[in-house]
Parts: structure tokens; C-alpha cells; sequence
């Protein structure tokens, strides 16, 4: 049974057909990542999903809710968290207090009490608080807890920016070029970390990815885009070898290359 | 070498801080009490306020200490001479300011919202009172129940609050579609038509009294007292104005805080939190405004008059420098930016050209007296050149992480 | 940093902490204060005020002293902005050496201030003020010297109905507390008179285009022109009406009464007129010899307020001396001053006589009409009429 | 109705004089805001400050009894009044705007506010130095008026008057609208500016030389600003130290309005503020039968403002930016 269901989604911007009739059906608990090349629609296929954009045709269902007309917030509300590709973590906060706004729709202190500051409400921050910290021992970055988020190396803000999304407890978790500019070491560590919190969390993980060592690697099932549509899915050793792929998304060169 | 060894001193000890501090109190409030009027010393003992902000103290003795000398020592020490109403007035007025620039914090500081139209909702509030407290009301609805008696004050603290609030969610409903700076100009628009809008509403029905304005309010009561004198309504600005700082520190540090931060620093990335964007947004403009409400309430009880020249769009603009003077999302930082301005203002320029005018003969173009709009734009300048993070600046929550692992948390 | 800047705080604090400390006053100095706006756009009016006043100081002095008493003028800028004029009123409360206050120009400013003279058993001698509020409040502090609101929009509305037969009235106004104050009574005895309005507008003070208005106006082709509000707009107005070729003949309350009309509106000056508390002294020698003395001073020539100014401060003054010798030659207490001025009768100003009533108002106050004409100021005295 | 249509032409007119002093102010705040995204508060003081330099040049031009050609002066004056603002705002970015370049997205309002106040105060000081008052009244230099026909053209209209003076405001700031229209978008400097304007780190690695384009915009604003204040003070011959703030709030609404950071928004933002503006004084007592009157004019011009951002939220002529995400 798929937890997710995309059917026929298309978007155009102007006359620019970003998103041209995607179909894709992900599993619960999967790894998929989503490869193409630059401006193939990936990251606009995310944001169709997330809700950013609305698409023109086709349906999205989560676990068979409809996820159109809905707002960004309330898709989060639903299950699905995700990274950006050109990193967005709340900057002048600390990497605790970012973790802290993942935790948004699982805190449920009124605007009253958290006035009159009720026991429950300190109770509840408290706990947040802990909770917080334990993603942040997840990701590695305990130590940097009071660090704000700008302050933080490139790598440290990828994972924070993972840890944040964990923390909205999501179903389904989308990473938007999680590994872009890290170096071979840090992608390694990246590489466990994905999946020891998809198993940890219990979670259906998407992502984009153009690191294919890393893709290859960790993802059960492969969807390749090209010119917005898709051109072709499967598990990664259909996928190398898929000839549609290697033409029209890795080109000659990559042959050689022994992919 | 000695300035340093000393410095070192300070910072290591809070006990020395704490009798250094209890000293300077000591002897700035005595300088208040005996001299017949030293706005020097008023501002030292103001100052001790900013002192004790930068001790190492602990929070709960901070508190301690600023309550005595806000309750406590400065209505005693200004008590002295015959400038006690003339202090008291400035700390009125002050803590008015104080409130609506905390108000606006949150609009601006903590929701990155720049509102340019702001005193809107301190005339709402002064209105609300206003109208239903003077005989304007009794000829509004051609009833003998109005105007309201003073005891009718306290409620309408609330009222006043309420009603800045609601006009606050009516105002961002239509306009936080609007971004950045465009949402400057709405904010400042409305403003203005408030103001003009409150200007006129002396027809086709009379509900405003127009450019006139409303006097004869009626003064605050409780058991028969009536409060009349600034040195009385200092103590309900100072009433409100610690529920105010409270709750903006409770604000701060919640769900709901750090939902105005979130947005301030990324709205695409806080939707994708699940942070909705109007609703949170809102709470910014409701809860800010009523803060101004509440305020308008208590100056149109002082003053016991209100018209639409109080609310231009320039005292907007004041107290957003108030805000960003002190430095933007940081509540000591807008409490010290709302002081400097307004005692500038109130106090310091005037009583300089005073001494200037009265013991100086100087011509008349040259007066000093002429120069404050020049003074202030001066001060705005270098304070921006030199301070641009405000006197203050916004610092994040600091955690101590050995108090996050004790206990292993339960919740899952 | 942080030291520095508690350095820089503590040493801006003691540079002014002379200021604070030699504002003690000895026994023997007599302040009087006076209230009006001396920065931003009302300043020139809030100025001549303030010169007036301190003419009247200057040719008390000398009596004073024989007295045993140092007089000085305080003057202090209400900005135009209630909330300063109240906290200049604390300041000046706080101020025992000072007796009375002078003020002031607007009356939004002059309400809440007045509450806080009361207080301090202040007495204020209004030069300028106008809104019937001001006396109706039953403030015992407050008084004036100048024509209510009320008598002077009915004299205007009179002038204009009887003496110039407008039937067909269009009102502009500044949607200022005196704009709106004086225009709604000249168009109540306007009404009265029978006279039709055919509009009754609000323009913004401190703008220079009004031809939306006045295309308004030429729409509605009245026979008369009312202006409640400043000279620095009417000029303007007086210029684009004309322009636009709108001759019927204009007036204005005492907020227009200023030599600077000829300037602003230039040629376009043709029957326009204007009413005023004060009578026309700059005839009489004494009046020219004033004006004099005022130029040499200040150098300036005295607009119409200087006198009002001039006037209250006498009138105070007059009060304070006989509080003076009512108290044994010695220093009164407020209240004593309070009264001494509440009670006096048939004071002989410069430009009006003056008596308060139980409210404060004065009973002499007359309207007198003028007319705008050959670059004269002030002009030419068509009318006048007295209070009721 | 009849009335409103008959008095038609005239507040055409009126409007467009009105819209056309604000869409060359604005046009100072859109083009600083383009390039720093800084709204320019004291830009309606530079406004000011030119209406007085212009106006003192032509007093002491009367003073030192040089009589030439009426257009050669008033030429001569804008030129040099121009020079003048332009050096003056060249002198403000220098002084307020550039070392906080850095600084906080707001701080550079505050150091804008100081500056307003600075110029105001200072232009008042100076004017009662000279002569006792602030209220400044210049001589004009063009008299006169001329007729427009409209009634032949239509019968219901009634005729338009137009003075002379406001032929000549019209056409020279269409003139500087269209000049500068040329400037951004055919020179070598236009090019450099929009680039700046786009993205300051990029042009700057295209070796443009950022801090010079930033200066030549604050003097190209402030200089077109100062010019026009010069014709307002020709056109309505009274002015004050005060005329900058409203006039300049104004015509910063007209930049948000037809899309700010848009040169050719601005131009046609200010005309129909101007015009909206005066056809409301004119005609809303008419329309609402006397409840509403002309007072409301400003809330009608804020209203459709309103109404236009929250529709299009990037003014009518901006264009919508999608952020990348």
C-alpha cells in the first residue's frame, strides 16, 4: 500500500511546463529519491507536494487525503516535513530554539495560559525543551544547542535543518539536496544519518539528490525527471541501467564513467 | 591598568555590584529628595534602572530591586521637592511610551512587521474611553447613564485593550497580503485615515465631537478616591506596564513567540513548520495594538481630553525609533529606547533651552529653543551610525543543556 | 563597549546636571511663563506671542525691582502637541518662583494644560485661544482675553449677511479645533440670517493645492466665501480662488489676520476681509510707538498675536502687583495672584480692554472687521460689533 | 452629476499639475529604493530644500538686479538648484546611508528620519535668518493664463484654465521623466544602475563600481527632486520648511502605487494619485450628498490604495517576484 500517491500532477509557469504529468507511488517506510537534471522540475515537484505551489492538473493524496488547496502549514499538519535546498533555518534563533518551531502543531498551550504561564504550559515547554535537545543529540549538534543557526558551519545547518523538520514528527520527510557542497566525509555521516532516522522515526523519506554515489547507495526506489515528466522509476540497479536515463539524464560521459 | 583591574573587579562579584548599585540608588534618590529640582539626579536615579540591567544579578532579584525602586523609591524621592508632579508627569508619559513601543516590539521586533501607522490604535483605545466617559457619550445615545462614572476606568482598561485589538485583526486581515515595505505604507495609511476619519466624525453624526476633540473625561475612581495627579497615575502606568512587560517576556519565550520569530526570519520555511501565516500574523497586530489600547485609556483619563491631534502619523514614526533606537525584539532594549526619547524629549531639551533662554540672552533665531527638531534628528543620526543594532541588542534564549538531559523525556 | 557607553551615559548626565541644579531659585525672582508653539509650523505665531510677552516683562522690570522683586519670563514651546503642553504645565507647577502663565495658541493644547494649571492653582491668561470649551468647563484658572468663538462666528456671519448680503454661502475650513469651531457658528448665524449654504469643506493645513476644493466651489457659484482656519492658507486659497476666477468677495475669523496675506496671496487680494479681537492701534501713537519698540527688538514687525500677547502678560502682570500690595509687599502665594487677576475690571490693554466675567471671559472683548485692501495691514476698519 | 462630468476637464487638469510634481518626487523614492530597498524619508525634505534654493537664487537674483529672460532664468535656476540637491543628496548617502550599509534592514530609516528633521529644522533656521519668517513667498515668473476650449469639443464640459506657469511644470517634468526614462534605459550608467539594482554582488564582480552608482542615483533623485521644488514654488508661490513631509508621503504612496522600485510605476502612480486626489476634494460631497466632503480626500486616496496592494500586492506596474525556494 502506498502512503503516497501522486497522479498526473502538472504545473506550468507562464509557458513553461515545469511539472508535466508526474504519476509516482510511494511506499510507506521507503527511501525514493527523486534525480534529474538541473531543471528538470524536482524542487518544483516538492514544492507542489508541500504546497508552495498549487498545481494545475492531478491529485496528491496522503494516505488518501487529498492534499490540494491546502496551505503550506496545514500539509506540514498532515505529516509531511521538509529541508530546502538553499537552506532556510530560522537565522538569528538558536539551533534549540529552531528545533522548537518544528515543534509548533504538537504544542498546545493557549495564548491565556502561556500569559498566566500555568503549570501545565511550563510542563509542556519543559518537555518540548528535552525533546528538542534529543533531536539535537540525533544530528550531533547537542553541544551547539545555544549556537543561533547562522552561526553554525554549512554541514551543521544541513543536519539542523533535518533535525528541524523531525521535529514536526512528520510521516513523510522530503530533503531538497541534503548533501549539496559536503565533503565525501560529511556525505558519509549524512548517508547513516538517513537512515538510521527513517528506521529510528519510522518514516517514508523523499529526496532529491544529485550526489549518485549517495543515491544509489541508500534509495530503494529511483524516480528520474526530465523536462518535467518522468522518464523513468525503479529500484537503483533498473535505473543504471536504463538506457532512457543514461541518454537522456547522465548522457555519454557517464557511461564511460562506469556507471 | 587600575580602570581595568576595577572592571575586572566588577564583573566577577555581584555582591560588589549589588552595594556599588544600592550606593548609587542611595545617593541619587537622596540628591532627588532634597534638592528642590535636579533633572540630573531624577536621571540617575532612572539610570539605576539601566545599571542594574547590565549587573550580573540574578533574574529574580533583578525583579526584586527594580519593583522597590519603581513602587517604592521614586515616588518617595521625587516626593521631596515641589517637582514631584513635574517627574511624575515624565514618568507618565514615559511609561505610556514604554507600553506602546513594547506593543509595537512585537509587531516589529519579534513579526518583522514594519507598521507605520501604529498610534492608530493608541487613539482607539483613548477614544474608547473617551467618548463613553465625557458627556459626548449622553448626547450620542440621549441617555443619563452616560457619561460614565471614573469607577467605570478600570474596566475599560480591558475594553480599550479589546477594541485596539479587534481594529488590530480587522486592519491585518485585508493587509497581511501585503509584504515588506508595501505593508509599511498600508499600515502607515491607515493610520491616517483613523486620525482623519476620527478628525470628522463630528457629522453626519456627532460620535467623535471632531477637531474639537472630547474633554471633560472623567477621571479615574476607586472607593471614592479620584485619581487626578500625575504622581497617582504613575502608579496605574507602572500597574499596567508590569503586566505588560510580563506578558511580553511570557510571549517571548512561547509557542507563539517564536512563531512571530520564525517568520520574521523565513515565512516560507515557518509554513512548511506548520506555522500559519495570518493567524500568527494577527496575534502580532492584536496583541501589540491592545498593549497601545490599554495606554490610550489611561491618557485620555489623565488628560481628560482627547483630540486627533495626538495620533499623527510623526508620533508613529516616534515610537518606532523608540523600538528600533533601542534595539529591535530586545524588551530591555525598547524599554531604554522608549525612556531616552521621551525623556529627550519631555525633559532634557526643554530643560536646556530653558536654562539657555532664562539665563542667556540669545537672539531669537538663534534660540535653542528652535534648534529640538535639529537636536533630535542629530541624536537619530549618530545613534544609527554608531548603534545600529539598538543600545540593546536582542540576544537569543540561552539554555542550560545540563538541565535537558537529566531526565529522559517520556513523551512519545 | 558596554563601559564606554555607561562612561558616555554618566558624563552627558553631569554636563547637564549644572543645568538641573542652577534652576534653584532664590526667594525674590517672579517667573512668569508663557506657553505657545515655538518649533514647527506654528512657530511664527507661537513667537510673536512669546515677543509680546516679553516686552510686557521688559517694561515691568524696572517696577519690579523697586518692588524687591527679579521678574523674568519663562517661555516654554508646547510644540502645538498636548502632551507637551501638559508636561510643560507639570514643569511649570513644579516651579514655585513662577506665578502665572501666558498661553497659548492652540486650544486642543490649551484644555488638557489648563486641567493642570487648576491644579497648581495657576492662573493662565489666554492670548490667543478661542474655543468656547476653554471657559465652559468651569476651570477656575483660565482666562482670556479674547472673543469666543461663538461671538466672533456670529459677528462674521452678520457682517456677511446684513452688511454684504450674501445669500448664498460656501464655507471652507481647516478641520482644525478652530477652523471647525468658528466656521459651525458662522454658518449657525448664517443659517439664522436666512442665507443658504452651499457647501461646507475641509481642506488639510499644510498643503498648497487646493483646486480640488475650489473647482468644488466654482461648481456650487456662491456669493460668499468663508474660511475658518490660518492665514498661511488662506492666502493661498485667496491666490487659486481668484486664479480660477472666483471673485465673489472672502473673509476670514482673527486666524487670518496677518500682514503676511499681502505677501502670500499678492494681487489676488480684492474683496477679502477679515475679522479680529483686537482693535486697529497701529494708528494711534500709541500703537505706533509699540510697534517700534517691538521692531527694535525683535526685528521684526508685530503680527496681530504680539499684541494679544502684550495684553495677557499685562493683564497678569497688573494682577500680580496687586497681589503684591495686597499681601503687604510681599511675595503672594498663586492662589492670591489667582484671584487678583480673576478680579480685574476695565484693564486698559493696548489693543482691548479687558474685564473678566465669572467664567473668564472678557467682557470687552469686540469683533472688529476689516478688509484687505492697498497693501494696508491692518486694513481698513469696515465693522464691529461688541459681545451678544 | 452633470456637475461632476461639466467640471470635468478642470480637475483634469488641476490633477494631472498636482500628479505630475508627485510622480517626479516619487520618482527620487523608487529609484533609491530599487537600489538599496531604502525607503528615502528625507527625500520630500531634498524637495524642500530645492524649492528654497531656487527660490533664494531668483530673490537675490532680484536682489543684485540681473534681469534677463524669463526662461533663461528659470532655467539657469533649475540647473543650477538641480547641481545643488544633487550634491545635497550625494552628501546625505555619503553621511547617513552608506556606513549602514550593513546594518539592519531599518536602521538606515532612522538615520532618514534624523536627516528630515536636520534638513527641516536647518532650511527654517536659515530662512527666518533672512528674512524673519519661514514662510517664504517667491516673485513668479511666468504670468498669466491661457483657455482650453473643451465646450466646443464637448458641450457638456466647461471650459479648463490653465496658468502659464503650470504649462511650463508639465512640460518639464515630462521632459525630466522622459529624459531620465532614456538614461536607465539606454546609457552605459542606466545599465550599470538597473544592474546594481538587481543584485549589488554581481554587478560588482561585472566590475561596476557599486558606491559610484549609488551616488550618481541619490544625484540624479535628489537633483530631479530639487528641481521640482523649484516649480512648485513657482507654481503655487507660497513655501515653508514643512511642504517636504507631506508632499513627500505622498508621493512615496504614488511610488508604492504604481509598484515601487518601477521608474515608469512611479511616473504614472504620481498622475493618478493627483489626479484621484483632486477629484475627490472636487466631487465627493456631490457623490455622497454632503456626508463625506473633501476632508476625506486623503482617506480616499489611502483607500484606494489599499485596495490596489491588496489585489496587486506589487503595485500596478511592479512586477511579481517569485521567491525561489
Amino acid at each position: 500500500m502506498s502512503l503516497l500517491e501522486l497522479k498526473g500532477v502538472t504545473k506550468q509557469f507562464g509557458g513553461l511546463t515545469a511539472v508535466n504529468q508526474v504519476d509516482a507511488a510511494i511506499k510507506q517506510g521507503s527511501i525514493t529519491a527523486i534525480i534529474g537534471p538541473n531543471g528538470a522540475g524536482k524542487t518544483t515537484l516538492f514544492n507542489l507536494i508541500t504546497g508552495i505551489y498549487k498545481p494545475d492538473k492531478g491529485s496528491i493524496t496522503l494516505a488518501g487525503t487529498s492534499l490540494l488547496n491546502r496551505k503550506p502549514n496545514q500539509i506540514a499538519g498532515y505529516g509531511i516535513a521538509r529541508t530546502f535546498q538553499n537552506i532556510r533555518l530560522f537565522k538569528e534563533m538558536t539551533a534549540l530554539e529552531n528545533i522548537l518551531v518544528g515543534m509548533h502543531t504538537h504544542l498546545h498551550s493557549s495564548l491565556i495560559s502561556t500569559l498566566l504561564r500555568l503549570p501545565s504550559v511550563r510542563k509542556e515547554e519543559d518537555n518540548a525543551a528535552r525533546h528538542a535537545y534529543q533531536l539535537l543529540q540525533t544530528v550531533g549538534l547537542a553541544e551547539k544547542c545555544n549556537e543561533q543557526a547562522k552561526n553554525l558551519p554549512y554541514g551543521e545547518q544541513r543536519r539542523l535543518e533535518i533535525a528541524r523538520a523531525l521535529a514536526t514528527k512528520p510521516k513523510v520527510l522530503f530533503l531538497d539536496e541534503p548533501a549539496a557542497g559536503m565533503n565525501p566525509k560529511e556525505t558519509k555521516v549524512l548517508t547513516e544519518l538517513i537512515i538510521q532516522v527513517r528506521d529510528d522515526f519510522d518514516l517514508t523519506i523523499i529526496l532529491i539528490e544529485h550526489d549518485m554515489k549517495l543515491v544509489m547507495k541508500i534509495s530503494e526506489e529511483i524516480i528520474v525527471l526530465d523536462y518535467g515528466q518522468k522518464i523513468a522509476s525503479g529500484n537503483p540497479d533498473e535505473i543504471r541501467t536504463n538506457p532512457r536515463v543514461i541518454e537522456a539524464y547522465l548522457g555519454k560521459g557517464a557511461v564511460r564513467n562506469g556507471l | 591598568m587600575e580602570m581595568s583591574k576595577w572592571s575586572v573587579m566588577m564583573k566577577d562579584s555581584p555582591k560588589m555590584q549589588l552595594s556599588m548599585l544600592l550606593l548609587f540608588i542611595l545617593a541619587s534618590s537622596a540628591s532627588v529628595y532634597f534638592l528642590e529640582r535636579s533633572v540630573t539626579a531624577f536621571l540617575l536615579l532612572l539610570g539605576s534602572l539601566l545599571l542594574l540591567h547590565y549587573t550580573s544579578l540574578s533574574n529574580r532579584l533583578k525583579w526584586i530591586i527594580s519593583l522597590l525602586l519603581l513602587v517604592v523609591i521614586i515616588p518617595f524621592a521625587t516626593s521631596g521637592g515641589t517637582s514631584q508632579q513635574d517627574y511624575m508627569e515624565v514618568a507618565v508619559q514615559t511609561g505610556i511610551y514604554i507600553a506602546m513601543a513594547l506593543g509595537l516590539n512585537i509587531v516589529v521586533g519579534f513579526a518583522g512587521l514594519l507598521d507605520l501607522g501604529f498610534v492608530a490604535f493608541f487613539a482607539i483605545g483613548a477614544y474608547t474611553y473617551g467618548i463613553f466617559a465625557s458627556p459626548q457619550a449622553a448626547q450620542l445615545f440621549h441617555s443619563d447613564f452616560f457619561p460614565l462614572a471614573g469607577t467605570w476606568f478600570w474596566p475599560f482598561i480591558i475594553i480599550g485593550g479589546l477594541m485596539a485589538a479587534l481594529f488590530g485583526i480587522l486592519l491585518g486581515i485585508p493587509v497581511l497580503r501585503v509584504k515588506g515595505d508595501y505593508l509599511a505604507i498600508v499600515t502607515l495609511g491607515f493610520g491616517e485615515i483613523i486620525r482623519i476619519v476620527f478628525n470628522n466624525m463630528d457629522k453626519p453624526v456627532n460620535i467623535t465631537n471632531g477637531a474639537q476633540g472630547l474633554s471633560q473625561i472623567n477621571q479615574p475612581e476607586i472607593f471614592g478616591f479620584t485619581f487626578s495627579l500625575a504622581s497617582q497615575f504613575y502608579f496605574i502606568v507602572i500597574a499596567i506596564l508590569l503586566i505588560v512587560i510580563i506578558a511580553v517576556r511570557r510571549l517571548e519565550d512561547s509557542k507563539l513567540g517564536r512563531s512571530w520569530k520564525a517568520i520574521r526570519e523565513d515565512e516560507i520555511a515557518a509554513q512548511a513548520m506548520g506555522i500559519p501565516l495570518v493567524k500568527t500574523k494577527l496575534w502580532a497586530f492584536a496583541l501589540g495594538a491592545s498593549f497601545s489600547g490599554m495606554m490610550g485609556v489611561v491618557f485620555s483619563a489623565k488628560n481628560m481630553f482627547v483630540d486627533p491631534s495626538s495620533f499623527t502619523l510623526i508620533e508613529s514614526i516616534t515610537i518606532l525609533v523608540m523600538v528600533i533606537l533601542g534595539g529591535m525584539g530586545s524588551v530591555p532594549g525598547v524599554i531604554l529606547g522608549a525612556t531616552i526619547i521621551s525623556v529627550l524629549n519631555l525633559q532634557i531639551l526643554t530643560e536646556v533651552t530653558n536654562f539657555l533662554t532664562q539665563n542667556f540672552s540669545i537672539s531669537d533665531t538663534l534660540s535653542p529653543m528652535k534648534m529640538q527638531r535639529l537636536i533630535f534628528g542629530v541624536v537619530l543620526v549618530l545613534i544609527a551610525i554608531y548603534r545600529p543594532k539598538g543600545l540593546i541588542t536582542a540576544k537569543p534564549k540561552k539554555v542550560d543543556p545540563g538541565k535537558l538531559i537529566d531526565q529522559p523525556t517520556t513523551d512519545k | 563597549m558596554r563601559k564606554v557607553f555607561l562612561i558616555g551615559l554618566s558624563l552627558s548626565l553631569l554636563s547637564i546636571s549644572a543645568i538641573g541644579c542652577s534652576n534653584n531659585s532664590s526667594g525674590n525672582v517672579i517667573k512668569v511663563a508663557t506657553q505657545s508653539p515655538l518649533s514647527g509650523n506654528q512657530a511664527t505665531v507661537g513667537e510673536a506671542i512669546k515677543n509680546g510677552a516679553q516686552l510686557a516683562i521688559d517694561d515691568h522690570v524696572e517696577a519690579f525691582k523697586k518692588l524687591g522683586f527679579d521678574l523674568k519670563l519663562a517661555p516654554y514651546d508646547d510644540q502645538a502637541d498636548p502632551k507637551k503642553g501638559v508636561a510643560n504645565a507639570q514643569s511649570i507647577g513644579a516651579d514655585p518662583s513662577i506665578l502665572g502663565v501666558v498661553g497659548h495658541y492652540n486650544s486642543g493644547v490649551a484644555i488638557p494644560s489648563a486641567t493642570t494649571y487648576q491644579k497648581n492653582k495657576l492662573v493662565m491668561v489666554s492670548p490667543a485661544n478661542t474655543a468656547v470649551e476653554l471657559t465652559e468647563s468651569g476651570n477656575k484658572s483660565v482666562h482670556r482675553i479674547v472673543a469666543r468663538d461663538d461671538v466672533q462666528g456670529s459677528a462674521d456671519a452678520n457682517y456677511a449677511t446684513n452688511k454684504l448680503h450674501a445669500k448664498n454661502i460656501f464655507i471652507i475650513q481647516d478641520k482644525t479645533a478652530y477652523g471647525q469651531g468658528i466656521s459651525s457658528k458662522f454658518q449657525k448665524q448664517a443659517e439664522a440670517n436666512g442665507a443658504k449654504i452651499a457647501g461646507n469643506e475641509g481642506i488639510t493645513s499644510g498643503e498648497k493645492d487646493f483646486s480640488g476644493v475650489l473647482n468644488q466651489v466654482a461648481a456650487a457659484k456662491p456669493d460668499f466665501i468663508f474660511y475658518g482656519g490660518i492665514y498661511s492658507e488662506f492666502g493661498i486659497l485667496v491666490k487659486q480662488a481668484r486664479e480660477k476666477g472666483i471673485t465673489v468677495p472672502m473673509m476670514g475669523g482673527d486666524g487670518v489676520d496677518s500682514s503676511d496675506m499681502y505677501t502670500i496671496a499678492g494681487d489676488a487680494i480684492k474683496d477679502v476681509y477679515y475679522s479680529t479681537t483686537a482693535a486697529d492701534v497701529s494708528n494711534t501713537t500709541e500703537g505706533k510707538k509699540w510697534a517700534e519698540k517691538y521692531k527694535a527688538k525683535f526685528n521684526k514687525e508685530p503680527q496681530s498675536y504680539a499684541y494679544y500677547g502684550y495684553d495677557a502678560m499685562n493683564v497678569l502682570l497688573k494682577g500680580l502687583e496687586d497681589a503684591i500690595k495686597k499681601n503687604g509687599n510681599k511675595k503672594p502665594n498663586r492662589e492670591q495672584v489667582l484671584d487678583a487677576v480673576h478680579a480685574i475690571k476695565d484693564y486698559q490693554g493696548i489693543a482691548t480692554k479687558v474685564s473678566f466675567d465669572d467664567k473668564g471671559d472678557n467682557d470687552f472683548a469686540k469683533i472688529f472687521i476689516h478688509k484687505f485692501e492697498n497693501k494696508q495691514y491692518p486694513g481698513p476698519l469696515v465693522g464691529e460689533e461688541g459681545k451678544q | 452629476m452633470s456637475n461632476i462630468l461639466s467640471a470635468l476637464p478642470q480637475v483634469l487638469v488641476d490633477g494631472l499639475t498636482l500628479g505630475a510634481i508627485y510622480a517626479v518626487v516619487a520618482l527620487g523614492y523608487t529609484m533609491v529604493y530599487g537600489i538599496l530597498e531604502l525607503i528615502n524619508f528625507a527625500h520630500g525634505e531634498i524637495f524642500m530644500s530645492g524649492a528654497f534654493i531656487g527660490t533664494g537664487l531668483l530673490l537675490s537674483l532680484g536682489v543684485f538686479g540681473i534681469a534677463m529672460p524669463a526662461w533663461i532664468t528659470l532655467i539657469l535656476i533649475l540647473l543650477l538648484t538641480a547641481l545643488l540637491t544633487g550634491l545635497l543628496g550625494i552628501g546625505i548617502e555619503r553621511l547617513a546611508y552608506r556606513p549602514l550599509r550593513k546594518a539592519p534592514r531599518l536602521i538606515p530609516l532612522i538615520s532618514a528620519i534624523g536627516i528630515s528633521f536636520i534638513l527641516q529644522d536647518l532650511v527654517r533656521f536659515f530662512a527666518e535668518f533672512k528674512t524673519g519668517n519661514y514662510i517664504v513667498t517667491g516673485t513668479t515668473l511666468f504670468e498669466g493664463k491661457v483657455t482650453i476650449p473643451f465646450s466646443s469639443i464637448i458641450g457638456t464640459f466647461h471650459n479648463a484654465t490653465i496658468k502659464n506657469n503650470t504649462l511650463i511644470l508639465i512640460g518639464i517634468t515630462i521632459i525630466i521623466m522622459i529624459l531620465l526614462d532614456i538614461f536607465v534605459n539606454r546609457t552605459k550608467w542606466g545599465t550599470a544602475m538597473r544592474a546594481v539594482a538587481q543584485d549589488q554582488e554581481t554587478a560588482a564582480l561585472m566590475s561596476i563600481n557599486v558606491n559610484k552608482v549609488i551616488s550618481l542615483t541619490f544625484f540624479i533623485g535628489s537633483a530631479i527632486g530639487g528641481a521640482t521644488g523649484f516649480l512648485f514654488a513657482q507654481q503655487y508661490a507660497t513655501i515653508d520648511p514643512y511642504i517636504g513631509f507631506i508632499l513627500g508621503l505622498k508621493a512615496f504612496t504614488a511610488a508604492v502605487l504604481g509598484g515601487i522600485g518601477n521608474i515608469r510605476g512611479a511616473m504614472f502612480g504620481g498622475l493618478i494619485l493627483g489626479v484621484l486626489e483632486v477629484f475627490a476634494a472636487a466631487n465627493l460631497s456631490t457623490i455622497t450628498g454632503g456626508v463625506i466632503g473633501s476632508e476625506y480626500k486623503d482617506v480616499f486616496a489611502f483607500t484606494i490604495l489599499i485596495l490596489v496592494l491588496i489585489f496587486k500586492p506589487e503595485g500596478l506596474f511592479g512586477k511579481s517576484v517569485k521567491e525561489k525556494v
